[in-house]
């Protein structure tokens, strides 16, 4: 399944922002749009949904120092209870740091976990570019030519008169 | 299996390090056959059962470990438990009782006999520390002649030869030992030298006490040692007899001097010293007065003449008296209080000077204390020698008459004053045949070096005090081709016979019938080997009435040199006269005074050492009239008299040329002892052999210093319990880690100089009840004498090592109890001394147990802090977080790679590895034993089943442990004890180890009760 | 056409998936938390499940502790009163073998043959048992021989623990734990196999569930349990299995 | 223009950069050949690490007794070197993690530094706490895993097993947080890699990060996240490690103060460290336009700031063991000023409160040699700080007959050599390959303070 996209490439992240608003103006469907760097304004731009990450994280934070608190009470007071130092079995107040660098960890490690899973970024992934220079100094809005009412010469006109240095046309079937 | 024959197991360290070759040596320390009456112990030629001699010769995947049962196993012999079997202490001629603990054929411990008479139940550092003797590896195995391995055989048949060449000649035979109180032994000796024309028996004893006995011989009549009852005297003033340390009896004088300071019976005695240096007895001392040696028979004098008034009679001499540094006024009041408790009181000297002793009995006379306090007509004999004999047969030698001479127990090449020439000397004799176990300076020179067994591993006798008869048994089948004395001298008396046999004959035909309750001869036998004494009828004495007339006052202290010092030699409590040199855990033993170890050392006053410009560690020189000089560190010596410089006798001995390796072995390791491992310097050519006594004070030397450096390998390096004054917090006294009271204060109240601490409440209820036993201990420093006995005991029963010199000076000394000592000053300038002895405390709120965080370290359900060293990881913040600093750790892996030595390890407690924390346990192995036997009777753990080893062995009864949780418990009503307190009780970690005040007799200071002194 | 800027290969491109890492992962920890309580029993140097050394003397414990049912505590006496449980001395085997010094059909087949060959039976001695006379160097007349050395048994030890573990057979003995228990169906074993492995963890669970339910798991404390106040180490609650450290370590 | 100047912030960048000249001032060094300079110093540096390993592995193998520890002092220079490097280690989460919530956008400049900063830091850290045991092959019993000892756990109310966790937590988290913020970094070098193991290992480990802004939408979510956890983390990290202390028994020790103590002392050591490594970055880098003395003064500041904090701790211990009424507590603050170890306490004091007082004269802040001075004198002044502390509250505590002196063996000074030896040669490493500024990042905040033309791109 193959799609006909249509790629500006600009130099400078206003007229990148422009370029969007323009685009979302007209309502062509936005792919995705390639910066060097998080530009601000981008996601408001593009319209995109906040993230829901936060909650994973917030869970899995609650988790972990749930799980840590009640395997510090089980393994000190249930299954082999220790006299240590007098103090009783059940020392809570003590597993309090313990309890919340492992709810930290799970929260961070979670954060980075779910960012790389929703992202579909792995090691060695084979990186996918819609033009060089992206990571570099490029900015580039990739548009979808939906359907007929697309005329690519004239968003490519638009995209020119927003100062892209570079407006090409791709067929893919796998860039995102 | 061969496939897998790549990897090595062992099961101890031992093992790995030796390999196949603990086999060999096992088995040739155990050899087969020996004497036909050790059948009873043949089970030793399959020792090793299970655990004892397992041994990994490489192997398979898992560690291949043999069980060797007996092929016959006695009744009484069940593998893996104890026996215990009576004997004596052949450490000195003290002759206190012991009871040898014997595991699988070997003993690993000495302990107190309690029902001995001598020492009722405590052992001495040294009696303790003599066990490692016996498996030393180099004790003499074989006999030597001129130097090399020679045979039994062939040395008997040389000497029978040439003594019947010299029996002949006629020429002289002389018989040279070191005090000998076996009976046995000294007629064995007396039947040999019969056999020759010109034959004597000269005893003499390093540490001299010689002039106490020539003066009862002009006093008395006869030669003796009166026996000192120090428990009976309510005022004892000693003139530099330093008897609770080093002088004659200290374990079973220790012993007596406790029960007469017995607080709870509110008995207190008074005890006054005057001494010139601080010996283990001053530091107990009610009143101490540094003295000058010279000036002791001036004090005598003044005393005597003091009492004399009192009693009427004639004061010998009336002229003004010499001035002394002691004050007329005191020596009035102790004259009066001496008056007040005649016959209660006791005079005692140490001095070897025959007018000083002279004028001790006639005080002792004065105040009718012969017959109370001194026993006459029961005398010690723990003390034979004779200085006049001793000069004597010098003179012989030098004279080059002594044909044959005989060195039995003594060491004169080493320990008297002789030098070169003594040893010159000694070489002229044309046969000279030295018994020892080990080559000392003596044996060097002789032609035949006998080995003699140690006296665990031969039959022997002792009769320490008349009608007392001791028995020494083996307690192993002999190391090495030893022989006992009297085995040897029966053979060359033409009658060779064990020495078994030997002692029962002549217990038969002269023990036995002094007593009257047994008529079989087997019965008394068997009953004094089982007690491990017999008590029989005293030898009958002729004593004569007291002679007043020779004891003539001493008007005038020597004339010493200006700018010189009187330099007095003593005797350590570890080394005593330097007999054991070869033990390792007696030059690690600390000091009770110095806390230094393994070495000797110039003892210094502070105000000298001011004026000379000498620090702790200084090298100086001392330099005598006769041109002798020496050097040796310096250590300043709080309490010692100015014009003294006091150096201990017994090191720098050939039988210390060992230790050069002691110690771990690493990049910034010092060898820090001296030539060869010799360990300290010989001070015996300091000695003077004249007015025919030893003189230890005799000699006048000038001390300079050298400008270098010795930095002393001491244990303990703040020595009182006041912070410096800079760093004094405005407001704040000593510290209250000692608490202490005056005797008048204590009969008050006897809760006084205790601070008190209110009790704090805990923040959660506890989860942990004590419902079983408890486990607590309480130790009376007022009785502690700081002996240092428990030391040593707690070293031998759990395996603790030798750490050396070097690691000693890095603060790393291995003992699980240790006894501080610090030193205070009364407001009239005394020195005091106040002892304690700390181990883990075993906290109820333990500290450590909170930070570890593998949980090595947890309570138990009787209370005890336990230490699990298989799970230490060695983090040692338990060490940190422990007030007390009573935990040690594994720095290195301590040696234990002589085979034989580790024969002395406790199989009962682990040795620990390098790399975790170690400490106090209240000997748990003792207390799961224990536990074990009453439950398999179906009874509780009664009072007093389980000891510990510092308390077993505690000559002063100072020790207390038990169940805090039966009230009744010996230790529950020490708990209970108004005196008692808790080291750092505020921290609240609720030890459980309590400690009662020292309570001293003399006035109070400060404002309240200055004028309370007399007591009832 | 969009360009590949990095081209994995291989093996990292099948790692790469990271559903498979993710599941890869997922499955080493679980195996990890679940082998880990019994690694002892496979790898760990010093365990010794299912040792079965060869001893000197082929002694068979299921014909003498099976059949012939001699009491464990018989040859192993130490156990009730000492630390360890120990081997008998060599004249504890003397007790029967003076007079059984073969099996019985051995004896009845020489009978036999002597009665053929008309002439006195030999006497006829095992060869293991022979060992045991020769290791008290005893002669044919049962007697000691002075002339031959005695030898003591060297036995290969099965039953082994580290130097840091103290057990004492017995507490263990006298509160009426089956030998069995720890040392496995003995009296049907040949030669004598390690079958539980004395780990920590092994005594230890057993101390707690005999602490809670008795040595039968019913409650069952062999005699009644104590009261309270007479606590743990009290008389009459006989069986009482402390987990403190030092009942093992010291 | 003038006026605009005026209206606007500073630059944060100097030079007029465009977004293509960030990359390549920044990359170009690494793809270049190390200078002799950079090979001068990773040799100088390799053979201290060298010398550290071989002390390390002399220890080991023979025993903790090759320090100059004994039975009073148990802890000297192994605990001292973990809090020290620990300490050093918090700037970098502070940088990224706290500036990042407070939106102080300077820190772009040398987060990355910081960073990397921090999790050698904690590396050097992490090696004291496990050779200082006795028995370091057994380290790992300190994590509660099942076993075949009943099993048994781990005591969670040790504050080592709390240290375990709280270090073990943030080495994860930090390196996680620093990967995070490589990611379009490394996305960039494998773009314009031209050498094939550079694109390769790139090509790895940048996860096949294109710039795509869906991704670049959560990376900022995470990023912030990360922050978000990473700054009580930070702050509960050197807490944990001051209960070390504080939970403990002795005087000197047991005191509530430390916990704020130690973070702001570990903050102030830790900007000392980041400004020290910094003047040599941009120097040897040549990154003077990133690096500007701007950022410098704003980090003096903060120098000073913590240096204010420290100082009033000092005081304040003081007070409270007056106030306190334990004798023992009086006299370890007296020992420490007055004792055998006066020397190191006002050492500690010198460089940690008096020499920072420089930093109020702004002269002083923008003078990088004073600076660089300044700042050793710090790091030199905070690690006698925790010096001071562990060895003076032990070596005379409650009991007089245990004071002894503690003195380091050689073996214990090649290790901490080592540990200098490690960090540096991580961080020259870390120089040549790795972008030592943030890329993604400053070109975020290149346009900050320049006026927004709508004509700059002719």
């Amino acid at each position: 399944m193959s799609k006909r996209l249509l790629v500006g490439v600009f130099e400078s992240e206003d007229d990148t922002l422009a370029a969007i608003r323009a685009s979302r103006q007209r309502n062509f469907k936005i792919v995705d749009v390639y910066t060097p760097y998080a530009v601000h304004g981008v996601e408001e731009a593009m319209g995109l949904a906040p993230s829901r990450i936060p909650w994973v994280v917030f869970a899995l934070g609650v988790l972990g120092g749930g799980l840590k608190v009640w395997f510090e009470f089980w393994t000190t007071a249930v299954d082999w209870p220790v006299n240590v130092g007098g103090k009783p079995f059940n020392s809570l107040p003590a597993f309090v740091p313990v309890t919340f660098e492992v709810m930290v960890l799970f929260a961070a490690v979670g954060a980075v976990l779910s960012f790389f899973f929703v992202c579909r970024l792995y090691p060695a992934k084979r990186a996918v570019l819609p033009v060089a220079g992206v990571t570099d100094n490029r900015f580039a809005v990739v548009l979808e030519q939906t359907d007929s009412t697309f005329e690519p010469a004239e968003v490519q006109k638009m995209f020119e008169k927003l100062h892209a240095v570079h407006v090409e046309e791709q067929i893919t079937g796998e860039v995102a | 299996m061969s496939k897998r024959r790549t990897k090595r197991y062992w099961k101890s360290l031992q093992e790995r390090d030796a390999g196949p070759g603990v086999l060999k040596t096992l088995a040739d320390e155990f050899p087969e056959g020996g004497p036909r009456q050790f059948r009873r112990r043949d089970f030793l030629k399959a020792t090793g059962f299970t655990l004892g001699v397992a041994f990994a010769t490489g192997c398979s995947r898992a560690p291949v470990q043999r069980a060797i049962p007996l092929l016959s196993q006695p009744e009484e012999m069940v593998p893996g438990r104890a026996l215990f079997y009576a004997s004596t202490c052949g450490g000195c001629s003290a002759g206190c009782g012991l009871l040898a603990k014997v595991r699988d054929g070997r003993p690993i411990k000495l302990e107190g006999n309690p029902q001995h008479p001598v020492s009722r139940g405590g052992l001495c550092a040294t009696g303790q520390a003599n066990i490692l003797g016996l498996y030393d590896s180099q004790r003499l195995q074989h006999p030597l002649k001129e130097g090399k391995r020679s045979s039994w055989a062939e040395v008997d048949r040389e000497i029978q030869a040439g003594l019947a060449s010299i029996r002949g000649d006629r020429g002289a035979v002389r018989f040279l030992s070191g005090t000998i109180t076996s009976p046995t032994t000294r007629a064995t000796i007396q039947e040999f030298l019969n056999g020759f024309p010109d034959a004597r028996h000269i005893v003499y004893d390093p540490l001299s006490s010689s002039a106490l006995l020539d003066a009862h011989e002009q006093t008395h009549g006869v030669r003796i040692l009166p026996q000192f009852h120090f428990d009976k005297a309510e005022v004892i003033v000693s003139f530099d007899a330093d008897f609770l340390g080093t002088w004659i009896s200290p374990v079973g004088y220790t012993a007596d001097y406790r029960a007469g300071r017995d607080l709870e019976a509110k008995r207190g005695s008074y005890h006054v010293q005057f001494e010139p240096r601080m010996s283990v007895t001053g530091s107990k001392a009610d009143r101490r007065f540094a003295v000058a040696p010279g000036e002791m028979g001036l004090l005598l004098t003044h005393l005597a003449q003091r009492i004399a008034r009192k009693t009427g009679t004639a004061v010998p001499c009336d002229e003004p008296e010499t001035a002394s540094s002691v004050g007329a006024a005191f020596l009035d009041e102790l004259a009066d209080r001496l008056w007040h408790a005649r016959g209660r009181s006791l005079i005692v000297c140490g001095s070897n000077d025959l007018q000083q002793q002279l004028q001790s009995n006639y005080l002792n006379h004065l105040l009718g204390n012969y017959g109370s306090t001194l026993d006459v007509e029961k005398p010690s004999l723990q003390v034979q020698g004779s200085d006049k004999e001793l000069g004597g047969l010098l003179a012989e030698l030098q004279d080059g008459n002594v044909k044959a001479l005989f060195v039995y127990g003594a060491n004169p090449a080493f320990d008297l004053p002789g030098g070169d020439g003594l040893a010159g000397a000694l070489r002229k004799v044309p046969l000279l045949v030295s018994f020892a176990q080990r080559v000392d300076e003596t044996a060097a020179l002789a032609r035949y070096v006998l080995p003699e067994q140690h006296y665990l591993e031969s039959w022997n006798d002792a009769e320490p005090v008349s009608g007392l008869v001791s028995v020494s048994q083996p307690t192993i089948h002999p190391l090495g081709d030893a022989r006992s004395l009297v085995e040897t001298i029966a053979t060359w008396n033409g009658k060779p016979k064990s020495a078994y046999d030997l002692l029962r004959e002549h217990w038969k035909a002269d023990i036995f019938p002094r007593q009257k309750r047994e008529s079989n001869f087997d019965a008394f036998w068997d009953r004094a080997v089982h007690d491990g004494f017999a008590e029989v009828e005293p030898l009958p004495i002729k004593s004569k009435e007291f002679n007043a007339q020779v004891a003539r006052p001493i008007l005038k202290a020597p004339r010493s040199e200006t700018g010189a010092f009187a330099l007095v030699l003593y005797p350590t409590v570890a080394m005593l006269d330097g007999r054991n040199a070869y033990n390792p855990w007696l030059h690690e033993l600390p000091d009770p005074i110095t806390k230094v170890t393994w070495d000797n050392y110039a003892c210094i006053a502070p105000a000298a050492a001011q004026r000379l410009g000498v620090e702790d560690g200084d090298v100086v020189c001392l330099g005598s009239s006769g041109g002798q000089v020496f050097e040796l560190p310096a250590y300043i010596q709080p309490g010692q008299q100015d014009q003294v410089v006091a150096v201990a006798l017994g090191y720098g001995s050939k039988l210390s040329a060992r230790f050069a390796k002691v110690g771990p072995q690493w990049l910034d390791a010092l060898v820090s002892v001296g030539d060869n491992g010799v360990v300290g310097v010989n001070a015996a050519p300091l000695l003077r052999l004249s007015e025919g006594g030893l003189k230890y004070d005799g000699v006048q030397v000038k001390v300079s210093r050298t400008g270098k450096q010795r930095e002393l390998a001491s244990t303990q390096t703040h020595n009182t319990l006041t912070v410096p004054k800079k760093l004094t917090p405005p407001g704040s006294g000593p510290r209250q880690i000692v608490q202490e009271t005056t005797l008048a204060s204590f009969l008050k109240d006897p809760h006084a100089g205790v601070e008190d601490h209110e009790e704090k409440e805990d923040l959660w209820p506890t989860d942990h009840p004590y419902t079983g036993p408890r486990w607590g201990m309480v130790i009376d420093q007022n009785a502690c004498t700081g002996c240092s006995s428990c030391v040593i005991a707690c070293q031998v029963e759990n395996n603790i090592p030798v750490v050396g010199r070097d690691e000693i000076r890095r603060n790393r000394e291995m003992h699980w109890i240790r006894i501080d000592r610090y030193y205070s000053e009364t407001e009239s300038g005394q020195i005091e001394v106040a002892y304690e002895p700390l181990m883990c405390q075993q906290c109820e709120n333990a500290p450590c147990e909170t930070v570890c965080p593998v949980l090595a370290t947890v309570h138990s359900e009787d209370g005890l802090n336990q230490q699990v060293y298989n799970r230490c990881i060695g983090t040692r913040y338990c060490a940190n977080n422990c007030p007390y600093k009573a935990r040690r750790f594994n720095w290195f892996n301590y040696a234990h790679d002589d085979q034989l030595q580790n024969l002395v390890l406790n199989p009962d407690v682990a040795v620990r590895s390098r790399g975790v924390m170690e400490k106090c346990t209240f000997c748990v192995q003792r207390i799961q034993e224990a536990k074990i036997e009453a439950k398999r009777r179906g009874e509780r753990v009664s009072d007093g089943v389980v000891e510990t080893a510092c308390q077993q062995s505690c000559p002063a009864r100072a020790i207390f442990f038990g169940d805090l949780n039966d009230a009744n418990s010996h230790v529950s009503k020490m708990m209970a004890n108004p005196r008692r307190y808790r080291v750092l009780e505020e921290l609240n970690v609720r030890p459980a180890v309590g400690y009662l005040t020292i309570v001293r007799n003399r006035p109070q200071e400060g404002k309240e009760e200055s004028k309370e002194e007399h007591h009832g | 056409m969009a360009r590949p800027q990095a081209k994995p290969s291989g093996i990292l491109r099948y790692l790469a998936s990271p559903f498979v890492t993710l599941v890869l992962l997922t499955a080493l920890g679980f195996s990890l938390l679940i082998l880990a309580p019994k690694f002892n029993a496979y790898a760990l140097p010093g365990n010794q499940l299912g040792y079965e050394p060869t001893q000197p003397v082929a002694f068979s414990h299921r014909l003498h502790a099976g059949e012939l049912q001699v009491q464990c505590l018989y040859c192993h006496s130490g156990a009730e009163k000492s630390r360890h449980a120990g081997i008998p001395a060599a004249n504890v085997c003397m007790n029967c073998h003076r007079f059984v010094a073969a099996p019985l059909g051995a004896i009845r087949a020489e009978d036999e043959l002597a009665k053929k060959e008309k002439r006195e039976p030999r006497r006829v001695v095992s060869p293991e048992i022979q060992k045991i006379y020769d290791a008290l160097a005893l002669n044919e007349k049962m007697q000691p021989d002075p002339a031959k050395p005695t030898a003591p048994i060297a036995w290969m030890k099965v039953h082994n623990l580290p130097d840091f573990v103290y057990f004492d057979h017995r507490p263990h003995v006298n509160a009426g734990v089956a030998c069995q228990k720890c040392h496995g169906p003995v009296e049907t074993m040949e030669r004598v196999r390690q079958v539980e492995d004395l780990s920590m963890g092994w005594c230890v669970n057993c101390h707690r569930g005999v602490d809670r339910a008795g040595l039968d798991g019913n409650g069952n404390f062999t005699s009644a349990p104590a009261p309270a106040a007479q606590g743990p180490m009290s008389v009459t609650h006989r069986v009482y299995a402390s987990i403190d450290c030092s009942t093992c370590h010291y | 223009m003038a006026e605009a100047a005026i209206a606007l912030p500073q630059p944060l960048i100097e030079g007029d950069k465009s977004i293509a000249q960030v990359t390549h001032d920044v990359c170009a060094p690494m793809e270049a050949r190390p200078t002799a300079l950079w090979w001068v110093a990773l040799l100088i540096s390799s053979s201290f690490l060298l010398l550290g390993a071989a002390a390390i592995a002399y220890q080991i193998s023979v025993g903790v007794g090759t320090w100059g520890l004994n039975r009073t002092v148990g802890w000297a220079f192994d605990i001292t070197n973990f809090v020290f490097w620990i300490g050093i280690g918090h700037a970098g989460t502070l940088i990224s993690a706290i500036l990042f919530l407070f939106r102080q956008r300077w820190r772009t400049s040398v987060n990355r530094a910081a960073e990397a900063m921090t999790i050698f830091a904690v590396m050097c850290a992490g090696i004291f706490p496990v050779i200082h045991t006795g028995r370091p092959w057994f380290a790992y019993w300190m994590f509660p895993y099942p076993n075949t000892r009943g099993p048994l756990w781990v005591n969670f109310r040790s504050p080592l097993v709390w240290d375990f966790f709280a270090i073990s937590t943030y080495f994860t988290v930090s390196a996680m947080f620093w990967f995070i913020g490589m990611l379009p970094d490394l996305a960039t070098i494998r773009d314009r890699a031209t050498a094939k193991w550079r694109r390769k290992l790139a090509g790895v480990l940048s996860l096949g990060w294109n710039g795509s802004y869906r991704a670049w939408q959560r990376y900022e979510v995470v990023y912030l996240m990360l922050a978000g956890l990473g700054t009580p983390l930070v702050i509960s990290v050197h807490t944990i490690v001051s209960w070390d202390f504080a939970t403990a028994v002795l005087p000197g020790w047991h005191a509530t103060i430390f916990p704020p103590y130690f973070v702001a002392g570990a903050i102030f050591s830790g900007m000392a460290m980041v400004l020290t490594l910094m003047i040599i970055a941009r120097k040897l880098m040549h990154l003077e336009d990133y690096i500007t003395i701007r950022h410098i003064d704003r980090m003096c500041k903060l120098v000073i700031t913590t240096s204010a904090i420290v100082g009033l701790a000092y005081g304040t211990e003081f007070f409270t063991a007056l106030y306190s009424g334990s004798s023992y507590e009086q006299f370890v603050f007296l020992n420490r000023a007055l004792g055998p170890l006066f020397w190191g306490y006002w050492t500690m004091v010198g460089c940690n409160v008096f020499v920072p007082q420089l930093l109020w004269f702004r002269r002083v802040r923008t003078n990088v040699p004073a600076v660089f001075t300044i700042c050793i004198l710090v790091n030199v002044g905070m690690w006698f700080e925790r010096f001071i502390i562990i060895v003076t509250s032990l070596s005379r505590d409650f009991i007089p007959a245990n004071w002894f002196h503690y003195a380091p063996t050689r073996v214990e000074v090649a290790t901490l050599l080592g540990s200098f030896g490690l960090f540096f040669t991580l961080f020259l490493l870390f120089c040549r390959f790795i972008p030592v500024i943030a890329v993604a990042e400053v070109k975020g905040v290149l346009k900050y303070g320049k006026p927004r033309l709508e004509s700059a791109h002719e």
